[in-house]
């Protein structure tokens, strides 16, 4: 569904990516882990387009990436999460949600400006869809809410509901656990699960192991810019290479 | 023709050039649009002209005073105004828009104060000589003001190149939270930038009251139009920017004048204040903004 | 006092409450989006213009006068929109600021608008039915839009304008019809005060209206529509309200402006604060 | 036992409504390397801000010998020998390597004696004149490292020094650790890299979504099958 | 509790909307001019000369045993707030007329106001042209540019032998513009060309590039149509610059200040109007010595022009009888104005009528002789 070919990514003189190639299949769950700033939200940088790759292709469903802009990459079917949560705080939950809808939501302006029936239909049920995900993602009591007030794991939570109003064939999510509890943990690892069920592709950033081994398919990692190893998790848990780049090396001298 | 009007160009951009330079250190710091500063620059003019004509003070102390008095004005600004809106980590165009509250107060002040009329310091306390060579005139006064802009403008560099003050307000004019944690003070240099800046603001206004008869609760605004295209076309926040722009404005104004007429003179410096924002934001001689705006 | 001699004193105080809250409005809707335009007072100096040229010298009829005053505006808009609005923030407002000064300079050396005389002898036929009726379209326009795709997705791009982008929403061009449909108000509003104040000059639109519309904006609040609003008929009211404190009258709008941003960063009219207020209120009478 | 040279008392801080710390407890003592350990999102970095006086908390004490510094200011704090090296190392890209050194004497008296830096650091000697921009991403960990030095500090925190770099120049910098530990800096290390943290550590403490989970010395603690499970999974 | 915090804004509300208390037989009169913002310069020294008539007619008593009492307003140069202003003072304050406002475009704004309510504006400090086209009830004391220049032309080349010349004047200003295209109809008028022309803007303090480019012109003479504040600061630069050529002003320049301020540089100026402070006439140096008295400055010609207003309204309104009629004392005043001559501060005064414009009649203008002065060792003093 998406690949990356030989992708490299410079910051000045720093390489954050280098020759990072990557297929994640249609209708699995694939992990990218690796230590902090080894490069993995650079990868979904580049995959939405907010910058250009320095090097390499891409392509998503057999069409390129490269050049387009990051809405238009977004229209056809590619969402994400940030780590760094960015919701839109000062709206109300089912907003937040109802935005996400933007791009197909598709009226004309002076549907809105004359509040025509199709409008008024196109609205409803954006609505009601809207509240439909936030029940999905267990927050639908909290619609009328500002997105601000809610805990950090609601929030994250509300950004896959937002994620997901976007229809996305291919759903990127960065750290979706990072800062929850247990109990959130189990509640979004049922949600990334049912979405598998759905045929969505996730392609996800997580450090939990627990969380990447229960759920994916396929993991990748990478480490200082490149990916070190790819395969199911098993094989990844067992890999040398992986435990050293997350625990740090067995020191030679012990 | 053309030489004289050389000497003109740098003696109108030396005066925006020193205008711009407290301006652009308020940017480079703090990262603010100041609006008053217009308004400092009035006020330093009238506390220079109220020192010498009714407290009868002599012009070697009353200079160096009304310097201070802006600086405590843009001081007071920084402790009331700026400070507050840091702590609240408000969002960047609202400090810009409290100084455009501040600027309206200082005139209304100003004008209910001093009354609406332009005032000058009295003509015979400096001498109108002007410097002859061959067919040029340079008044003295203008000479003056040319040689303390390149001074203060070399001084400035100076003190952010070389000395440890410097290295700590360019710290935190990159990032005011490493800086921070290096153990600089980083609201005691605000308030000290807020200060010197003012002090700057309203130095061009005692000059310009010195050489002309325009000390007025009007003067900010005319001059903060020019020191924004100056400070623009010179790269926001940049000292060398700023004297550079605030010449290459003069430069250019004269130049429309000269070349082409003065009608033209303000819709081409603000046109080009406009095309150099649409093609070079970061301004003529600024390398990048470091600080993102 | 009976009505008919209020309404003869202040009716241009009534029809410029108005038309200033029309401007608070227009403004509002750039700030909607997160961006700070110091253009439309210049917009509205361009409508209003273009409109009185076609009454006065053209002898147009007043509905289609106003019609040029407001697309004249919005195509100026449009035009520069494009590349303007890759600016943000400060560099934005300084480039508008500077777009301004250059409308006026255009205007002081022009035949067609009078110079720095400016147009005079514009007949009167801005009518309060006018002013009244413009408002609540232009109120009904914007309440349609708010609660539409367009005026979530001005929302989403003020709080993240990246994330907005990641949403599927085309920032730029969300951002243009926010420029554009600005301008537009002001270009009516320009009209509509063109015509109840026989005459215009370049000075009428520079850099102090563009303050002073924008203190309208912040000082109502732009979470609601009713903000704008308010905060236009205040400060067009202020300087009535505070004759008594002559030369220093002016001293007020700038406290005004300081007070307002250091202590109601949301303006006056802020739904939310209020809505809060409610709450407390009604559990302090529960219990 | 000696007295704690810092001591945090039932820190909380929020970022708006988001509890980031939730009333957590640890104390350091002098000559100790304590690490603090957990995964992204437990509040590790928003600790290490509250401590540098960046963050306000919304309760709890910061004790810094004896003496309460809650609401010193991060200068204050800096004079007083608490130093960080921050997450992402908060180099001064547009200026040069020495002046950020020389930044890292800002609050010692008189001209910063660099001559130990450079030796301790040759690289950085090499490159004084440069920006320090260009720096490699070990360099300039390297000068983070050095320029906190210059601070003359009793506590040394240093927040994910590892973070983003190649493992020859993560073992070159937890070897430039565990010296100047041995030399007798106090340490408090926040790392990511659990293995090696706990190598070097004395005592530590794992944090989970806002909260000391566990604690104890380190030894104990890198056999502990729970820190396994929290990183590779069960 | 909340009654209480509405209370100032209650106190507001009916300050603006109950007029004024005043005695019966007091003849309310407005006065608004600009009296904060930029124009405040213009419209303060206006106010001042109204105020010391106000005293000076008072004290004899007033108009036939009643007393003149002026109702000022500022107006701030704006013209939203001239309309406002306007109104409250016709249809509140139910004023007898209206002096001012300052600003001509002010005028423009607020004059259709008072003329369409039948009630007379008289402005004293407008000089563009069109202000008396608005109708029939609008006046001005202020001689038109188109008066005064002519004459000063005339007198000035037969003075100076010029042949040509160069203008300089500020082109954001309807004041000075009005003042330039009257010199330049004129300059054609008598076949002098004019090698150069420049322009500056309101607020602009150095002009050196402008005068540089005409000196390079080398004409007769420099015109220059400016307000007396950018006047000075031009005298002063071109003397600086080596210019020796004498300069003509028009109305603005014809200000103590300018002297006060460019001192040497100002010696050969020349400027037109029926009012200089160095007429001897007993009623200028009368009013001269009492404006120094109350004000501690010296007056310029629009004080001048705005004490001798008063003075012609109070001449009218001593030919008519008010019957406290408003409207038939409003119409009273507006008839018997047109033919009032007085001896003022500024010489003789008389009113004429505007053309008709567009078959509509229009107001009245003043008709006065100008005198020509030049500047001679730090005086105006007549040219003859």
């Amino acid at each position: 569904m998406l690949t990356l070919e030989r992708i490299s990514r410079h910051f000045g003189g720093v390489t954050a990516l280098e020759q990072v190639s990557l297929t994640v299949p249609s209708g699995q769950v694939f992990g990218l882990i690796g230590p902090n700033g080894a490069g993995k939200t650079t990868v979904f940088n580049l995959i939405t387009g907010l910058f250009p790759p320095s090097s390499g292709e891409m392509h998503f469903q057999g069409q390129s990436l490269l050049g387009l802009p990051p809405y238009r990459i977004a229209t056809r079917g590619i969402a994400r999460t940030f780590q760094n949560i960015r919701l839109f705080s000062e709206m109300s939950l089912i907003d937040n949600v109802i935005v996400g809808m933007h791009a197909h939501l598709d009226y004309p302006i002076w549907d809105a400006v004359l509040r025509t029936p199709r409008f008024r239909r196109l609205e409803r049920h954006a609505r009601a869809e809207a509240h439909q995900l936030l029940h999905r993602v267990g927050l639908g009591d909290l619609s009328q809410e500002l997105a601000g007030n809610l805990s950090y794991g609601n929030q994250r939570k509300l950004e896959i509901a937002r994620a997901l109003a976007t229809q996305p064939r291919l759903l990127l999510l960065d750290e979706p656990v990072a800062g929850m509890n247990a109990t959130e943990k189990n509640a979004v690892m049922a949600l990334i699960e049912s979405l598998r069920q759905d045929h969505l592709t996730v392609f996800m950033i997580e450090h939990d192991m627990r969380f990447v081994m229960g759920l994916c398919d396929t993991v990748a990692v990478l480490n200082f810019g490149r990916i070190i190893a790819e395969g199911p998790p098993s094989a990844i848990q067992s890999n040398p290479a992986v435990i050293e780049a997350y625990l740090g090396q067995e020191d030679s001298a012990s | 023709m053309l030489a004289q009007q050389i000497v003109n160009a740098i003696s109108l951009g030396s005066v925006y050039a020193l205008f711009a330079l407290g301006f652009t250190l308020v940017f480079g710091i703090l990262g603010v649009i100041n609006l008053s500063h217009g308004g400092i620059f009035m006020l330093g003019a009238y506390a220079a002209l109220l020192l010498t004509t009714w407290f009868d003070l002599s012009l070697w102390i009353a200079l160096p005073a009304a310097m201070v008095f802006s600086g405590l004005v843009g001081l007071l600004i920084d402790v009331l105004i700026l400070k507050r809106l840091r702590q609240r980590g408000a969002p960047h165009l609202m400090p810009m828009i409290a100084t455009i509250g501040a600027a309206i107060l200082m005139t209304s002040l100003a004008q209910g104060v001093f009354g609406s009329e332009a005032r000058r310091f009295p003509l015979e306390w400096f001498n109108d000589e002007t410097l002859k060579l061959g067919t040029i005139t340079i008044p003295l006064l203008q000479a003056g003001i040319t040689t303390l802009a390149l001074v203060l403008m070399v001084l400035m560099m100076w003190v952010l190149k070389r000395t440890r003050l410097g290295q700590a307000l360019r710290a935190i004019a990159e990032s005011p939270r490493s800086a921070a944690l290096l153990g600089i003070p980083v609201e005691r240099l605000f308030h000290l930038t807020s200060f010197i800046a003012a002090a700057l603001g309203g130095t061009a206004g005692i000059l310009i009251g010195l050489s002309f008869n325009a000390i007025s609760p009007f003067m900010g605004q005319p001059m903060l139009h020019k020191g924004i295209a100056a400070i623009i076309l010179g790269g926001l926040g940049d000292v060398r920017g700023a004297v550079l722009g605030g010449l290459f404005l003069g430069i250019t104004e004269v130049f429309a004048v000269t070349f082409l007429s003065s009608e033209y003179r303000d819709a081409l410096s603000f046109g080009l204040l406009f095309l150099m924002l649409l093609w070079r934001p970061q301004g003529l001689f600024g390398a990048s903004a470091t600080r993102s705006a | 006092m009976d009505w008919s001699s209020w309404w003869a004193t202040y009716s241009t105080l009534v029809l410029s409450i108005g038309v200033y809250g029309l401007m608070a409005l227009s403004i509002s809707l750039t700030l909607s989006c997160g961006l700070l335009s110091l253009a439309n007072a210049a917009f509205m100096g361009i409508g209003a213009y273009v409109s009185a040229v076609s009454t006065l010298q053209y002898g147009l009829s007043f509905p289609s006068a106003l019609l040029l005053g407001i697309l004249a505006p919005s195509s100026v808009a449009l035009l520069i929109g494009v590349p303007v609005l890759r600016l943000s923030g400060v560099y934005l407002a300084m480039a508008t600021l500077g777009f301004g000064e250059v409308v006026r300079v255009v205007a002081l050396n022009l035949d067609i608008t009078g110079g720095p005389l400016g147009l005079n002898g514009i007949p009167l036929l801005t009518e309060w039915w006018h002013v009244l009726l413009s408002v609540v379209v232009v109120l009904l326009l914007l309440q349609a839009l708010r609660h539409s795709r367009i005026g979530r997705a001005f929302e989403a791009i003020r709080e993240d304008e990246t994330a907005a982008r990641l949403m599927g929403i085309a920032t730029h061009r969300i951002k243009l019809l926010a420029f554009v449909l600005g301008a537009a108000i002001a270009g009516l509003a320009g009209g509509l005060n063109a015509h109840y104040t026989f005459t215009l000059s370049p000075g009428n639109f520079g850099f102090e209206n563009a303050v002073d519309i924008l203190t309208m904006a912040i000082l109502g609040g732009i979470q609601g529509l009713l903000g704008p609003l308010l905060g236009g008929a205040i400060i067009t009211l202020l300087p009535e309200l505070l004759r008594g404190l002559q030369e220093f009258r002016m001293a007020a709008n700038g406290v005004i402006l300081i007070a307002v941003v250091l202590f109601l960063p949301h303006g006056i009219w802020d739904p939310r604060r209020l809505a809060r207020w409610l709450k407390k209120r009604s559990k302090h009478a529960d219990a | 036992m000696s007295k704690p040279l810092l001591q945090l008392e039932h820190l909380r801080v929020s970022y708006g409504h988001v509890e980031a710390v939730k009333g957590i407890s640890l104390e350091v003592h002098p000559g100790e390397m304590v690490a603090l350990v957990g995964a992204n999102g437990a509040g590790k970095s928003t600790t290490l801000l509250a401590l540098s006086g960046l963050i306000r908390p919304v309760s709890g004490r910061v004790v810094w010998e004896s003496q309460d510094i809650t609401r010193w200011s991060p200068h204050q704090r800096v004079s007083g020998g608490l130093v960080q090296v921050a997450e992402g190392r908060a180099i001064l890209k547009t200026l040069s390597v020495r002046e950020n050194l020389e930044l890292g004497a800002y609050t010692q008296p008189g001209q910063a004696n660099l001559k130990p830096i450079y030796e301790r650091f040759p690289i950085l000697k090499q490159r004084a004149s440069q920006l320090a921009g260009n720096l490699s991403g070990g360099e300039q960990q390297m000068l983070a490292i050095g320029r906190a030095l210059l601070s003359q500090p009793r506590l040394l925190m240093l927040d994910e020094p590892s973070m983003g770099l190649a493992p020859l120049i993560v073992r070159d910098i937890f070897a430039i650790l565990r010296e100047i530990h041995q030399q007798g800096m106090t340490i408090l290390l926040v790392e990511q890299n659990v293995r090696q943290a706990l190598k070097l550590a004395d005592r530590a403490y794992v944090m989970e979504t806002g909260s000391v989970t566990l604690g104890g010395s380190a030894q104990e603690l890198i056999n502990d099958p729970r820190i396994v499970a929290a990183y590779l999974g069960g | 509790m909340r009654l209480q915090t509405l209370s100032p804004i209650v106190a507001l509300l009916s300050a603006l909307l109950i007029p004024a208390v005043s005695h019966a037989g007091d003849i309310r009169i407005g006065l608004t001019e600009a009296l904060t913002g930029p124009a405040s310069q213009y419209g303060v020294p206006i106010q001042n000369g109204f105020l010391l008539a106000q005293d000076e007619i008072n004290a004899k008593g007033g108009v036939n045993g009643n007393k003149i009492v002026l109702i000022e307003e500022d107006e701030r140069g704006k013209k939203e707030e001239a309309i406002n202003v306007y109104k409250k003072l016709i249809f509140q304050d139910k004023v007898l007329m209206i002096f001012g406002p300052t600003l001509s475009n002010s005028m423009f704004a607020a004059g259709p106001i008072a003329n369409s309510a039948k009630v007379v504006a008289f402005g004293t400090s407008n000089t563009a042209s069109g202000i008396t086209d608005i109708g029939p009830y609008i006046f001005r004391s202020s001689p038109m540019e188109a008066d005064v220049v002519p004459v000063t032309l005339r007198t000035a080349i037969k003075h100076l032998n010029i042949h040509k010349v160069g203008i300089i004047y500020g082109n954001d200003d309807a004041f000075t513009k009005s003042g330039y295209d009257v010199f330049k109809k004129s300059l054609e008028e008598l076949h002098i060309p004019v090698v150069d022309t420049e322009t500056y803007a309101k607020g602009d303090v150095d002009f050196k590039a402008q005068l540089t480019k005409l000196k390079a012109a080398d004409p007769d003479a420099i015109i220059c149509p400016c307000l007396s504040e950018e006047g000075s600061n031009i005298l002063l630069q071109s003397r600086a610059l080596g210019i020796k050529q004498s300069f003509i002003g028009g109305n603005g320049f014809n200000s103590p200040k300018l002297v006060e301020i460019a001192k040497a540089a100002a010696e050969g100026t020349i400027v037109g109007s029926p009012w200089f402070d160095g007429n001897p006439s007993v009623q200028n140096q009368h009013f001269i010595a009492a404006y120094r008295k109350k004000y501690g400055t010296d007056p310029n010609q629009f004080s001048a022009q705005g004490y001798d207003a008063l003075f012609i309204v109070a001449e009218a309104l001593k030919k008519i009888k008010l019957t406290g009629q408003l409207e038939q004392d409003r119409q009273a005043l507006r008839d018997a104005l047109p033919h009032i001559q007085i001896d003022g501060a500024t010489g003789k005064f008389a009113f004429r009528p505007a053309p008709e414009h567009a078959g509509k009649p229009g107001g009245y203008d003043a008709n006065q002789t100008p005198f020509v002065y030049i500047v001679k060792n730090g005086k105006f003093v007549l040219l003859k």
